[in-house]
């Protein structure tokens, strides 16, 4: 783990780092904690890795770089009566090691703490002797900013990985203008190592080794945000609209960066009420138009939902990145807790899709299909992620893309350019409706938020209203119907278990890292994803005839509980709960599971740091 | 008609923009003045019913593009305009008319007004003002001034009416007028024009509205207590030349916007009718066009964008 | 019932000729059926009467009025394809009457109906001789507006009501400098009275007497906008804050003419998102506020709702009048689908209260206590009405508001100036802060929509942000135990039922004016009002000890019924819906529920005319 | 501080108006002298911090309430106008002053800057104009002009920037102003006449964001590739005068709004700073109490309203 003040370099060092750690063949994973705050307040990475496949983070430290002295013992001295945090020292592991700033001058016995290594680097003098040693002999100040490198450097050296790889990363990520910086950095990184070598000559007990090459698979380090964009520019998005929110801003910049290579158009809007709403004229123009954001952008959205939905606009898609909430909440936190306003964004009974991804797998897969439902249907579709999955790192293999198709649902082939043959809105079987695209002569319509018959003009006559509200509404039984059960839900573990774990999004890759531990019982995990329509009869049969079930979520209400009790009356038996806008580690999934059962308690909460 | 559609090559006629839908506004609405002077300009343009798409909002006005058989959405509530702009972004080759109250444009709709202002895409606005909340029975919309009670109001208004000509300016409209619903003969030909131009052309029409604006009556505008017109035509005047000729020129612009300005404020005898201003820029389609090439040639919705080769973008993350 | 154009005048008839069947000493229910248009389009008003108490109306008609022809016929010429409707003649009883204008020259064969009474009734001709009558001869064309009192006197002729009584009515709302048009409207109807009394000799079956003068009770015929708002001004309402919607703007319009009365500031605002912000920012000041309006208003009220709550600002309380939805949908018309998305009104969790009124004095009785509430556990309440309530016309005896008690909820009394002693979040065992009254010496506080401290300031930290989760949800519990049953539902009928009915709102009244027409059962009805939070443990109970159940609800999902199986597991055995966007009559209920019963369907849907 | 300060009552101290809030705005953020010249402002007119409300709404901007020790209320992104209202109306005798950022004022809350300058309530509103979304790193604010790409751009704007003092105008505020973070000895008496202005003062202020406006920067702003400041003080114009002296005549109006917009125009090499317009109308305040004569004396949150007598109302009911 890597702690300092935001804006001191926190973010470069732990990926580069990781990248390094990934072109050792081992599985990475990364994940960072800020402050809705541009520069000074505290924030830090996690960076986890193995040999073996790993999809969550655990909350035991086995090597601290400290950036500054709050990464050690907190704020509390900022303002007395409420402090933000007490520091990562506490966090570490029996046998770990702390690197710090040997500047700061802090005598041992403020740690504390005898069962760790202390390494107390001097970073700016450490740095000096790096620059000399490329002829930049006291530029140290002018390059302060490179602290970061050195402690990074010096944990290299304890935990003795290999710093070629690191250099090999640095050098990609300093081109052209830019490869004097990475010799620099390389520089600073090799010096800092070797200080740290030379000593502190005892060797850390937990030392990370890179694979042998052979035993290096190929694979990516991939961020949700990249993995959704991705997956949308596969699928022929041509509109993105946004406005500036995190965590959702990042998944914007990232299509806007590729824009103008895949021929899109990204647009910030003035605010999110703009964003949907130009999302459902392009999705009527038939454009593939998609609008992301977070819950305070999303509490914009029902009038815009509800219009897509009753004029069956094909579309838009709706990304929404979860974060702390409720209000202007925890802005750069991360939380479950916007499933049932998502089930039900707006007044009156309209048909949407709502579908919660797991992990990047997941998410790719979900925002490439939506893109098909939205047109297939004729309905807005929400996908559901969260910051959690947005901003941390995740090894996965390549993706396979040779079985995705694209879907553009029925369209409207004109017979004659006679306009009075058409209906936008027909009573078909299913309740879907060819739609002519705009621009194409004998397809004329024109629909509206207010009832309408097939024409699309407005009736309030009653027979046409039950009519529209059946055809509408029907679609939802089709769509049940068609989804694919693998998208609807996954069962891990033995269907035979005694313990069942039930959840939904991002909490996915903990829980799964947790089953080994949960030792000895026969658990599964029921990880539910298609929320609206909801798999109510399978998941329904699972559910039943489960023995011990555990919700497991990141909310305070459990939402996911309150939706399957709703569609199945079935209750869980425990629900582990966590609402301190951090995401669920290893090690809180098992110790919330443990709990429950121990104390055979309705209710548990889990939080750590 | 006026003679200018006599003349007009007769490809399309008045019949192909209208539909058989029962229009539903009230005995001597001023609305009905404004559809046939839009049905009319399209069909001076020439412009092919499925080549155009009526964007409205919600209200009385709303109901237009029902009334109108070119491609439509009635949208929401101050929502019109994005929508529009959603629409002429998926597809520029498209004619986009959006439409709305005074309510719906200035009220709930303000936030979109203004910043619809910024892009300059290539489409045109047309609000109805009528000075009410029309089918909501009679409140006071924004452009209502300070002091006025209209008939189904309890008390007098208590907050000033907003100049839509003056914000319309400080927005970066490219394109600005004002016509007069009951004047048909000048109405079509600023249509035309404001659909002609490059760019985004804001229109604000005077609107009767017999059922509940009691003040700015058929004959209140007919000035008939003062014994003559309200209405000043701006183009009646020898020296008025709104167009701006040197867009690169900062105080040639500047000046126009002041003369405009000054030409918006309403006395109570005299209110002008015309264009206001005009100046052409690089549209926010241009410059999309700029940095996709491809939509020089095509919009959006013709591109070939399905099943994208997003290796390279997976190769950046090994 | 009378029907015709909008703008043509049978509000008015229908509501003078309600009053004076009220005078009468009779129990009136009158409701009324509109397009969203201002003038022509056709609209129909429902007055049904009885001596005894009724809250409901009747599909079958006994004497239609009719001011044009479509009222009898429908419009089905007006656009071939979609008709808005068949017209009413085929709605009258056998036994029944219509009065229609002796000029539209219809030929009898035309009604195809031989088991009704047709009055054919000149409408100007009359309107002439009565004006005569009164010195004002030829002026026919230019009172032609008044041809509804025409229909309407005739009617009252051929039903036998006293006349007295409408002209008592009459001169009553004519005051004044429209004193003269008092008389001319009731020359207008003694002449209507006396020509069908003439020409139409037989009397119809159903005569309808007023009860003797010593019979009739003090009672009042009242409208859902005008109970709430006379609530509303009884608890102190300070701000009423609106955006005209329909149904919703006739209250705030009640409200602004009693304003100057009453100290009241009543503000038209330019969106609902002003409205709620405004309100909020009201209620934090201590002014007891409020906005009023429909759902795609609410649409627009998630985020200002999210706002009020983390800020636990005293309300504001918000009053949503339901309508026809989902979207724009039918501005006019009633639905009650709004209640899931009442529940969950944004994103994250936070706490705040939902009650359905069900009928006048409840809705009486709910607005004035949601004031209290809010106050006293400074959260947003939502009051659901709907368009149903609102309009229509009931008949009630005097109100008795002896136990009403205004709380303001706990208030901080500042001991010292010193501001840094006060803590307006701070963290309590009930979970409610005192609340300072901005303006006061050291009361100085601020708070905001990020997650804060206990002074209201920004801070992400672990401890604090579990500790205000807990603050904020927690204040449920306080609020389920505190506020009394009475106000949580209603169980009508024996305990020990065959039959339970279920239902929510305004639907009320059908419901209950049913019960005695589903004979020979045992049936109870259990009428669910607070919402949020949910009394599970009560509802439970009731419900699993119900033998056999029948959910009946406006709307296509079955809102309640989805939300009573989330927190009970209980399922409704059957359901009766209705989403024609019109309200159940007494008849559809017992129609539904002796169909899904005879049926043993699990949903059968009810729609007339 | 200056020395206006010094002779000012010694009743309030700064360290009466200053929290012990830690401020978390990056080193050099031109925030930090807007907030220090509110505070210098407060204490000059020595209003009692406990009759002072400080309404924000979401951005570096709008953490300023919580480090000025008055009543605050940190709302919505882009809703501080509406809260301020809100707070207004239940309470005028306090002072409101509304902040926010530029995007949150221009942007998502162009809506209501449109309508709250409609109703003149007696408030203030400051908009701290740094050309970007400062807290969600560094988008293009509605301000940023056409062609300009600040550091976290991917690429240069290509929508118009607005001139908020143009838009005032149309929207009718009646005390405009504008000034620059850095230049506290002139920002603080803008505010403190902001403040005693009878009516709804609006008063933009350029503000650095060293870390993401790279544009303009302190120096860009002091002029040193230009050799010369590029802000320019109306008041030192010897021929400026932007206050109405009679209200009631619409001439003057018109010819003082106009010669403000002319000034408001920015050129590559010269802004104004200064007051802008200012007239002197009925506030929204003062016709209320026309309307409710016990408002004149007391807060709408003082009127004894609880258990009122409705009887009245029901009788018209029988
Ligand atoms: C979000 C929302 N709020 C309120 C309404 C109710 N409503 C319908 S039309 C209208 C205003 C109509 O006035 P205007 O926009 O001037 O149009 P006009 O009827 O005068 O042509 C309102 C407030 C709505 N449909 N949606
Ligand atoms: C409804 C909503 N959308 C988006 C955001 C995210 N957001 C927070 S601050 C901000 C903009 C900040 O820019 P500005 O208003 O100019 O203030 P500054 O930070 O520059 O002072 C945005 C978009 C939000 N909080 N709420
Ligand atoms: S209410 Fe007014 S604006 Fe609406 S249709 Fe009638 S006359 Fe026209
Ligand atoms: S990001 Fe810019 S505006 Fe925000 S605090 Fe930093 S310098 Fe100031
Ligand atoms: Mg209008
Ligand atoms: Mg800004």
């Amino acid at each position: 783990m890597i702690g300092g003040p935001q804006g001191g370099g926190i973010n470069s060092s732990a990926e580069l780092y990781a990248k390094a750690l990934l072109r050792g063949g081992l599985s990475v994973f990364a994940n960072i904690e800020l402050h809705s705050n541009i520069m000074g307040k505290h924030s830090y990475y996690r960076v986890t890795a193995a040999p073996v496949p790993i999809r969550s983070h655990v909350d035991p430290v086995h090597m601290l770089v400290a950036l500054d002295e709050e990464t050690l013992f907190g704020d509390a001295g900022e303002r007395k009566h409420y402090p933000s945090h007490q520091g990562h020292l506490h966090q570490i592991a029996t046998g770990g090691g702390v690197v710090y700033d040997a500047d700061l001058k802090i005598p041992a016995e403020r740690f504390e703490r005898t069962d760790i290594r202390l390494h107390p680097v001097p970073y700016m003098e450490v740095l000096e002797q790096a620059l000399t040693g490329i002829g930049r002999g006291g530029q140290g100040r002018k390059y302060v900013v490179m602290r970061n490198i050195v402690a990074l450097g010096a944990s290299i050296g304890l935990i003795g990985y290999d710093e070629e790889l690191v250099i090999e990363v640095i050098r990609e990520s300093f081109k052209g203008r830019k490869a004097e910086a990475a010799e620099m950095n390389a520089a600073a990184l090799t010096a800092a190592a070797a200080y740290a070598r030379s000593h502190f000559p005892a060797r850390l007990e937990r030392q990370l080794r890179p694979l042998p090459v052979e035993q290096r698979a190929q694979r990516l380090l991939i961020k949700g945000v990249q993995a959704v964009g991705i997956a949308k520019i596969k699928a022929g998005l041509g509109l993105q609209t946004y406005y500036p929110i995190s965590p959702a801003t990042d998944e914007s910049v990232y299509l806007e960066s590729k824009a103008p290579d895949f021929q899109m158009t990204v647009i910030q809007c003035e605010d999110e009420i703009a964003s949907i709403n130009m999302a459902v004229g392009a999705a009527h123009m038939g454009v593939r138009a998609a609008t992301s954001t977070a819950g305070p952008g999303f509490s914009l959205m029902p009038e815009g939902l509800g219009f897509a939905s009753i004029t069956e606009a094909p579309g838009p898609v709706v990304f929404l990145w979860q974060r702390g909430g409720p209000s202007t909440g925890l802005p750069t936190r991360s939380e479950q807790a916007d499933l049932q306003f998502a089930l039900h964004p707006g007044h009156g009974d309209f048909p949407h899709i709502v579908i919660a991804s797991g992990d990047i797998e997941e998410a790719f897969a979900d925002s490439f299909e939506s893109f098909n439902w939205a047109d297939r249907y004729q309905v807005p579709v929400v996908v559901l992620l969260d910051k959690f999955l947005a901003s941390s790192f995740w090894t996965i293999p390549p993706i396979d893309m040779s079985k995705l198709v694209v879907d553009r649902g029925a369209l409207y082939q004109p017979t004659s350019p006679d306009t009075n043959g058409y209906r936008r809105h027909a009573l078909t079987a299913t309740g879907i409706s060819p739609r002519a695209l705009p621009g194409t002569p004998g397809g004329i319509f024109s629909t509206t938020s207010d009832e309408h018959d097939p024409q699309g003009h407005i009736t309030e006559g009653v027979e046409n209203r039950i009519a529209m509200m059946r055809k509408r509404m029907g679609k939802l039984d089709v769509i049940a119907r068609e989804i694919p059960e693998s998208f609807k839900f996954k069962l891990a573990g033995p269907k035979d278990a005694e313990l069942t774990l039930i959840s939904w999004g991002s909490t996915k890759g903990a829980i799964l890292d947790a089953l080994p531990a949960l030792d000895g019982r026969r658990v599964n995990f029921l990880h539910v994803r298609l929320m609206k329509p909801f798999p109510a009869a399978e998941i329904g049969k699972i559910l039943s005839a489960a023995k011990t079930t555990v919700l497991i979520e990141p909310n305070y209400t459990g939402q996911l509980g309150a939706l399957i009790r709703e569609q199945t009356g079935v209750q869980a038996d425990h629900r582990v709960l966590k609402y301190d806008g951090r995401p669920f580690s290893r090690n809180e999934v098992v110790e919330g599971v443990e709990a429950v059962l121990a104390k055979n308690a309705k209710e548990w909460m889990v939080s750590h740091a | 008609m006026p003679d200018a559609v006599a003349d007009a090559p007769r490809k399309f006629t008045l019949q192909d923009y209208k539909t058989d839908v029962h229009v539903d506004w009230c005995p001597g609405c001023g609305d009905f003045g404004i559809l046939s002077s839009i049905q009319q300009a399209l069909l001076q343009l020439q412009i092919p019913p499925y080549k155009i798409a009526m964007i409205s909002g919600i209200g009385c006005s709303g109901k237009t593009p029902h009334y109108i058989d070119t491609y439509g959405l009635h949208t929401l509530h101050g929502r019109a305009l994005p929508v529009a702009t959603g629409v002429k972004l998926a597809n520029h080759e498209l004619t986009v008319v959006a439409v709305g109250g005074d309510g719906d444009g200035y009220g709930i709709g303000a936030g979109y007004f203004l910043n619809t202002g910024r892009r300059n895409l290539d489409f045109t606005y047309i609000v109805f003002n009528n000075g009410v909340y029309g089918l909501t029975k009679g409140q006071a919309s924004p452009t209502l001034r300070k002091g006025l009670k209209t008939k189904s109001m309890p008390e007098a208004s208590i907050q000033e009416g907003i100049n839509p000509i003056a914000v319309a300016l400080g927005a970066g409209y490219t394109w600005i007028g004002r016509g007069y619903a009951l004047d048909v003969k000048t109405l079509v030909p600023l249509i035309t024009q404001a659909i002609r131009h490059k760019g985004t052309a804001f229109l604000d029409v005077y609107q009767t509205c017999p059922v509940y604006n009691d003040i700015r009556t058929k004959e209140w505008y007919a000035g008939e207590d003062i014994g003559r017109p309200r209405l000043r035509r701006l183009d009646s005047e020898a020296d008025w030349d709104p167009v701006v000729k040197d867009p690169d020129d900062p105080d040639e612009i500047v000046a126009k916007k002041v003369r405009a300005l000054q030409a918006s404020y309403e006395t109570a005898d005299r209110l002008a009718v015309g264009l206001f201003y005009k100046v052409e820029l690089p549209t926010y389609d241009d410059q999309l066009a700029a940095k996709v090439p491809a939509l020089k040639d095509h919009p959006l919705v013709d591109l070939p964008v399905f099943q994208r080769d997003v290796t390279p973008l997976f190769k950046e993350l090994e």
